[in-house]
């Protein structure tokens, strides 16, 4: 039997590809900036599941919690609906 | 060939540099079909060539301003060469 | 083929979709944030290359007499006493690699930002054609 | 405490890196900002001169015996961490890059220094620095990556609306090319699970005996493409001459020599690696060829006189790429001789133009004019720097182009010297037409409103002006105390 993580493994690839696509065919900027946090913890955790937890836990705080708090600024400065 | 860069002039086009550059782009072409067949065909086809490339060059001969309308400064032109670019360095290294 | 030799391939591709993702993004979204967001795309994707890479026995050091006789991966003599740990082990130099990579990259992703901020005041608009309009200010 | 335990090679990335990282703390303060930048400038001068030639291994363990004499010699040294090899070509290719970053910082002293602009320079320095000693192609990645923000950081330093759009381009092409660098490392690293170059150089030799690899073949490529991006090479040669005629020409004048050392170091790196590939020196060959011609071709074109000589500094990168592409050992050593002297002899036409800038404040040809006699000697070694660019003899780039001209004819392409002398018969063109609008042509609006003295521009530009010309002249008289380093330096590469 596939040991328990890996199966979470394939859930979480799904998931950062399916993200990636919703988050740039979204047109509203800030949905996107919550699928690409998504994203970005998908791929985290995929880190966790290839025995790679340290980059795992940079991936997890840089990609999940940073890029999407610096992109929600941006999209609040600038206009929210990609015309 | 005369006309052809005045007529040039007349739009305006800041011409004074244009004579060499494309007498450089005749040469270019010209060289590079040259060299080209010369190191991968008989010379004799490579002189037959270069002399068919020049012929075709000198009568398109204003190629400047051509050239630099490709080199704007817009993205997208700078987009699709970067990925010509990636292709062909990979088809040209025999990746394919 | 199952699903657990399976998993390393599944996440080479996963990768390789990420980076194509990102690719399109850059070459054929018109909104500058989406640009953006590509670049990001493709550096997680190529990330992920290093750290998939890195996972199972695929990269050994062969030391020369090994390779004498035909040997293609090996585990590492010090881990001779943990069998199990060694057979598990992921190769760690991509993972140290990775780490810089991820914190350049977030850093370059920042500066894009503020730069797409100062552009939308003078423009107040976000679509590259606005922008890289090609007029002769 | 002898000195060669502080004088060591990675000295000379670290300390302009403390430095950048203690300038941005000062910003506020304008006198320390000042004392600390001209400190640092003076160290980062002497650093290349005190260090000597060493191979420096981070972490002090040297090279691991894999197996004592070994028949087989896979592997047999192991090199564990980032190995910094410096011989006299990094000395002389930092020394040029320290006396140009120093024009770059002391030109402007005269106005308010901002620290953030002086640790970007300096941030250029230690990432170019690093790039050509390091042995180890992710360290040589990560320098490349500070290398592209710092330049965009020093083109945004101008403010205005099309420095932001120039330097967000050049970051997103940054960021690509970056990635492909790294792509191409991970599938290096993942076949043959090793980082310095030299060890992957044995490695693939061995590897390569059984045939190519289409492994090998992809990573060549996606490196190569980085290269281009890095060096302003065909695709790229309109963004890379976009940020040298958006910059602060004393700034354009420091990256253009950065660039040249960087397409020369990573062009070393990627030849020991792929020189298996067949057609890879003649790739090489074509980029440089079409880089060449159509950098002096839209420099013919331009009406902005920072732009045209963008464009002819992207031109001569394409020389030496030209140089490096024919691949005999010849040819080798005359192109990276070409790029040190390229790199002292286009420096000073920039800085001529910046005192241009200076005055004018514009940058289009057409509105210029009629500043012969009110720049003191500036227009007199503007001339000389049009001669030393395009190669006239005296000059170090006549001994430079004069040999890959001849290399180029023995290696048995008599068609690429008949380009390359046309091609510095065009740069001497576009420039005697750069120079005559500046200068020559009737005065200008701006002269007439208020009468002009000799004009007060800071006389940091005259000194370095004079500087250059001095050591072009020296190369170019004796070109024999700079030439044969280069030569051992390629016969050490064993590759050619």
């Amino acid at each position: 039997m596939i040991p328990g993580y890996m199966l979470m493994g394939y859930i979480f690839m799904f998931t950062a590809l399916f993200g990636s696509v919703l988050a740039l065919i979204q047109r509203d900027l800030m949905k996107s900036v919550i699928l690409i946090g998504l994203e970005g913890l998908a791929v985290a955790f995929l880190f966790q599941t290839l025995r790679a937890p340290d980059v795992g836990i940079t991936q997890a705080i840089l990609g999940a919690a940073l890029l999407p708090g610096i992109f929600a600024i941006t999209v609040y400065k600038t206009r929210r609906e990609e015309e | 060939m005369y006309e052809k860069f005045f007529e040039k002039l007349k739009q305006g086009e800041d011409i004074a540099g244009a004579f060499t550059a494309d007498f450089q782009m005749v040469l270019l072409i010209s060289l590079g079909v040259l060299l080209f067949f010369r190191l991968f065909t008989t010379v004799r086809l490579a002189i037959v060539a270069s002399f068919i490339a020049l012929l075709l060059v000198i009568r398109a001969i204003p190629l400047v301003f051509r050239v630099s309308k490709e080199h704007s400064d817009t993205f997208d032109s700078m987009l699709f060469y970067f990925a010509l670019a990636i292709g062909l360095v990979i088809v040209l290294l025999g990746g394919i | 083929m199952s699903l657990e030799t399976l998993f390393q391939p599944m996440c080479f591709l996963t990768a390789a979709g990420l980076v194509v993702v990102g690719l399109y993004a850059v070459i054929f979204m018109d909104n500058l944030l989406k640009k953006i967001i590509g670049v990001t795309l493709i550096s997680d994707g190529v990330n992920l290359v290093l750290i998939t890479g890195g996972f199972n026995k695929i990269v050994a050091i062969i030391s020369p007499e090994q390779a004498e006789n035909g040997v293609t991966s090996v585990i590492y003599e010090g881990l001779k006493e943990y069998p199990e740990f060694a057979a598990q082990a992921a190769y760690p130099l991509p993972s140290a690699l990775v780490l810089t990579s991820i914190v350049i990259s977030v850093s370059i992703f920042a500066i894009m930002l503020a730069i797409a901020i100062k552009l939308y005041n003078h423009y107040n608009s976000m679509s590259c054609s606005v922008i890289f309009k090609e007029v002769d200010e | 405490m002898n000195l060669d335990t502080i004088f060591v090679p990675a000295l000379l990335v670290a300390f302009p890196l403390i430095a950048a990282i203690c300038l941005n703390f000062l910003h506020g303060k304008d006198r320390v900002v000042k004392a600390v930048a001209i400190i640092s400038v003076v160290v980062v001068l002497v650093l290349p001169w005190i260090t000597d030639a060493a191979v420096y291994w981070f972490g002090g363990h040297p090279q691991v015996e894999n197996v004592t004499g070994g028949t087989n010699i896979v592997l047999s040294k192991l090199n564990l961490a980032i190995v910094y090899k410096y011989a006299a070509i990094q000395k002389l290719f930092i020394a040029i890059l320290a006396i140009l970053a120093s024009a770059a910082v002391l030109i402007h002293f005269t106005e308010r220094v901002s620290g953030v602009y002086v640790a970007m320079i300096m941030l250029g320095v230690a990432s170019t620095s690093a790039v050509i000693m390091a042995d180890d192609i992710f360290n040589i990645f990560v320098f490349l990556e500070i290398l592209t923000i710092s330049q965009a950081a020093l083109v945004i330093a101008i403010g205005s609306i099309q420095a932001y759009k120039t330097a967000i381009k050049y970051l997103i092409f940054g960021g690509i090319a970056g990635s492909s660098i790294l792509l191409g490392i991970a599938i290096l690293l993942n076949n043959y699970g090793l980082l310095n170059v030299s060890d992957l150089n044995r490695a693939i030799t061995l590897d390569i005996e059984a045939g190519i690899p289409h492994a090998l073949i992809v990573a060549c490529a996606l490196i190569f493409v980085g290269w281009l991006f890095e060096s302003g090479m065909v695709p790229f040669h309109i963004i890379k001459s976009d940020v040298y005629s958006k910059a602060r020409p004393s700034v354009a004048a420091f990256m253009q020599t950065q660039t040249k050392f960087v397409l020369v170091a990573l062009w070393v790196v990627i030849l020991r690696l792929f020189y298996g590939i067949s057609t890879f020196n003649a790739l090489v060959l074509g980029v440089g060829i079409l880089s060449m011609v159509f950098g002096v071709m839209m420099a013919l074109k331009q009406t902005e006189i920072t732009r045209l000589l963008a464009y002819v500094a992207v031109a001569q990168a394409g020389l030496v790429g030209v140089g490096l592409g024919i691949g005999t050992r010849a040819a080798v050593t005359a192109s990276i001789f070409h790029a040190v002297n390229d790199a002292l002899a286009m420096a000073i036409l920039f800085l001529s133009v910046s005192v241009v800038l200076h005055i004018t404040h514009t940058v289009d040809m057409r509105k210029m004019g009629g500043l012969l006699w009110k720049t003191g000697y500036v227009p007199f070694l503007c001339l000389l720097g049009i001669f030393a660019v395009s190669g006239m003899p005296p000059f170090n780039t006549y001994q430079s182009e004069f040999r890959i001209i001849t290399a180029a004819s023995t290696a048995g392409y008599p068609e690429l010297s008949v380009l390359i002398i046309l091609t510095s018969i065009a740069t001497l063109v576009a420039l005697m037409k750069g120079f005559y609008t500046i200068y020559l042509k009737e005065g200008q609006d701006y002269l007439t409103d208020k009468e002009l003295t000799p004009v007060s521009y800071s006389w940091g530009t005259e000194v370095f002006m004079v500087l250059l010309v001095a050591i072009c002249l020296a190369i170019g008289l004796t070109p024999q105390n700079v030439f044969p380093y280069i030569e051992q330096f390629v016969q050490t590469l064993g590759v050619i």
